[in-house]
């Protein structure tokens, strides 16, 4: 009886969407082993694409194993590892939203084909909605539009939506945003930019 | 080898739906090329339509027909047989032509 | 040069039914795309170096045999990634075809996979033979080999390794194509794990693109994802990439094959 | 293999197939219309006087393409005795794009992919009877995903 009940909640959640069910592709951590070697086997270097990138991380491994939804008590460790590796800067954390929103415009960086003086990107309008001018966004991360509108602009606002670009894995364990700071694709300044396209009330995402 | 046009009419009644393939840069002059080279401006000029002989369409054409032109008309008083030859000139002074006969 | 873009009117008309009308629009100009396609070209040009004489041994491609016997073209793509017996090993359509460069033609590995990838100026030999060797199958329903244990392996991998998170920005294949009516930027997202999504996805590459009018093979399409998961690069025709491309093409199985596509 | 740029074999089989074929009247190229810079020079260089909007001239064309490299317009004049169809692109560095004349034998349609540099109203002119009739579309112009 409670089984069943459990399991119509689950049902009923996961048709409104809000808890997509969990899938699992690799039943321990040989299976893992098997495909990174497949892949350390099968990629080869291109540019500043190295293979020393397909390392695995405590991160990845959690989520991998466990169909990104890992038992409560790894997430907690897990998000706390990736939470204190974040280098918050001193100060106000808003810089410029016009360099931001070219920040958010542009997908490049990382890529084998980019060459070492371009300068990396968020690829942010790639998954989310941000200044209403540009229509042309992704839909894999939620709409921002209004973000700052919503949440003002305080001295923690502004840690949360730092930390959030530079390790979204700190917040949400096996989120699908790329750990734009931890991995090196932005630097402090240009995550401050997107820190002002978001949360500056002159920014057109709050217009 | 000639460079391929390729050209297919289908027939219903005495209608003929004709369509055209051709290959050409069709450059503006504007496009960096792989190299990084701005390409020299490179298009078809003018093209014509002939049935058994007879001119039929006679165009006239931009730089703004995309790359790979492909053009469709529409020939009436057409039957099984009938010979239908597409010609181009760039302004280049390069030329093609094909033909082909209607199944 | 990508210059932000504006639907004026989408900002004036911000409401979900004109949403619904862009995205009926720009279905409308995929098909027209696709009808007026000079995709026949490449086909064209693929049936010419098909039957050209080349290599050490001076030899066509023409006995070539894609799995249905020697020479055999007609519905041979269909049928592929498939296993081989003469290679004891899973291969997609562009795997086969350096085979028989190999074997037919006596042309080098090296030699026959050094420019796989051509551009607009000059497409390359194999993008050409892809667009012949699939057009041969159209109409032919998509059934890829599942018989042999190592068809089945390969599914098996290439399932892996679509879920399999990894690089700087912990992508898999299903971050970007592991979820229901998700785009990036305007570029909608099929679901590839899900046969009804996939179906449509096999049936219609190889395929040429007309935003840079270059024709695209499978190896290409699957290279080209790794590229933006910020992975190092797929070795060419790698039992990784055609364990993915079995994945993919099992998962899209049955439907006919209506290709060479034509996309934005 | 190279399909698309020319080389010395490719020339020599044109030059044979000039030679072969008997001489192509092709209608001189309208210079002064294809190099006008603007849609009303363009028309002056076709000779466009007054024209009436009209609803017998179908201009098939998507309102959005996803590419302005390829846009395909497809063209049909109801209007009795359509003698020719030119299809303007207000907004391209030159407008006149394309000038059909159809002899007897052919129907006044035309399908074409067009290059489109950024939204504009595509327009078509059609003579007929020594009058011009005119219709117009707007296509708005954006690009797609990430490169995939």
């Amino acid at each position: 009886m409670k089984r069943a009940l459990k399991l119509g909640i689950a049902a009923l959640l996961a048709a409104c969407g809000s808890m997509p069910a969990v899938e699992h592709h690799f039943a321990s951590e040989a299976d893992l082993l098997e495909i990174q070697a497949v892949l350390k086997r099968d990629l080869r270097v291109r540019g500043s694409a190295t293979l020393a990138r397909l390392d695995a991380d405590a991160v990845q491994q959690a989520c991998n194993l466990n169909g990104n939804a890992p038992p409560e008590p790894l997430v907690k460790t897990l998000e706390a590892q990736q939470m204190a590796a974040i280098n918050f800067p001193a100060g106000s954390l808003i810089g410029d939203w016009k360099r931001g929103e070219s920040i958010a415009q542009s997908g490049r960086g990382m890529q084998w084909n980019d060459g070492p003086k371009d300068v990396a990107g968020g690829s942010c309008y790639n998954c989310h909605q941000l200044a209403p001018q540009e229509a042309s966004y992704g839909t894999l991360g939620p709409s921002l539009l209004g973000f700052g509108k919503l949440r003002g602009n305080s001295a923690e606002t502004q840690k949360y939506a730092y930390g959030r670009i530079y390790n979204s894995k700190a917040y949400n364990l096996c989120s699908q945003m790329p750990r734009l700071g931890h991995s090196g694709t932005l630097d402090e300044q240009q995550i401050k930019d997107l820190v002002a396209l978001l949360l500056d009330p002159d920014s057109p995402v709050n217009k | 080898m000639a460079e391929p046009m390729k050209i297919r009419a289908t027939l219903k009644g005495d209608l003929a739906d004709v369509r055209v393939l051709m290959v050409h840069p069709m450059e503006t002059g504007q496009r960096k090329d792989t190299a990084g080279n701005l390409a020299p401006t490179h298009f078809i000029q003018e093209m014509s339509v002939r049935l058994n002989g007879k001119s039929v369409i006679e165009g006239q054409i931009s730089q703004a027909v995309s790359r790979n032109p492909v053009f469709s008309f529409r020939l009436k008083g057409v039957k099984a047989g009938d010979k239908i030859e597409i010609a181009w000139l760039d302004n280049l002074g390069e030329r093609s032509q094909a033909d082909v006969a209607i199944a | 040069m990508r210059a932000p873009i504006l639907f004026l009117l989408l900002i004036s008309l911000a409401n979900g039914g004109f949403a619904q009308d862009v995205k009926k629009e720009i279905e409308k100009y995929q098909q027209m795309v696709a009808d007026s396609s000079p995709v026949e070209l490449f086909e064209l040009q693929g049936e010419i170096l098909w039957a050209k004489r080349q290599g050490p041994n001076n030899a066509s491609l023409e006995q070539c045999d894609l799995g249905l016997g020697a020479g055999v073209l007609k519905g041979a793509y269909a049928q592929l990634p498939r296993w081989f017996k003469d290679a004891d090993r899973v291969m997609d359509l562009e795997a086969r075809l350096l085979h028989c460069m190999g074997t037919l033609q006596g042309r080098s590995r090296e030699e026959a996979s050094k420019r796989v990838f051509g551009n607009e100026d000059q497409p390359s030999e194999m993008e050409y033979l892809s667009a012949f060797v699939a057009s041969q199958s159209r109409g032919a329903a998509m059934a890829p080999g599942q018989a042999h244990a190592k068809e089945r392996a390969a599914y098996a991998l290439g399932q892996k390794l679509f879920f399999f998170r990894a690089g700087p920005w912990d992508f898999s294949c299903a971050s970007c194509h592991g979820e229901e009516g998700k785009r990036i930027r305007m570029q909608e997202l099929p679901v590839l794990s899900s046969p009804a999504a996939a179906r449509p996805v096999v049936a219609t590459w190889p395929a040429y693109r007309v935003s840079n009018s270059q024709f695209k093979t499978m190896q290409w399409r699957i290279n080209d994802c790794f590229r933006q998961m910020r992975m190092p690069e797929p070795a060419y025709t790698s039992d990784l990439t055609i364990a993915i491309a079995t994945y993919l093409t099992v998962n899209g199985k049955g439907e006919p094959y209506r290709g060479p596509g034509t996309k934005r | 293999m190279n399909l698309l740029r020319r080389n010395t074999i490719q020339f020599a089989a044109a030059l044979a197939a000039t030679l072969l074929v008997p001489l192509r009247a092709f209608a001189a190229w309208n210079k002064e219309a294809f190099q006008a810079k603007t849609a009303a020079d363009a028309l002056k260089g076709l000779g466009v006087g007054a024209s009436a909007e009209s609803r017998d001239i179908v201009i098939e064309a998507p309102q959005i393409a996803e590419n302005g490299a390829v846009v395909p317009v497809e063209i049909t004049s109801n209007v009795p005795n359509t003698k020719s169809i030119a299809v303007v692109i207000d907004k391209n560095p030159f407008p006149l794009t394309a000038k059909f004349d159809f002899g007897e034998g052919a129907l006044p349609y035309v399908k074409v992919n067009v290059k489109m540099g950024e939204s504009s109203f595509v327009r078509v002119f059609a003579e007929a009877g020594g009058r011009f009739h005119t219709a117009s579309k707007e296509i708005k112009v954006t690009i797609g995903g990430c490169g995939g």
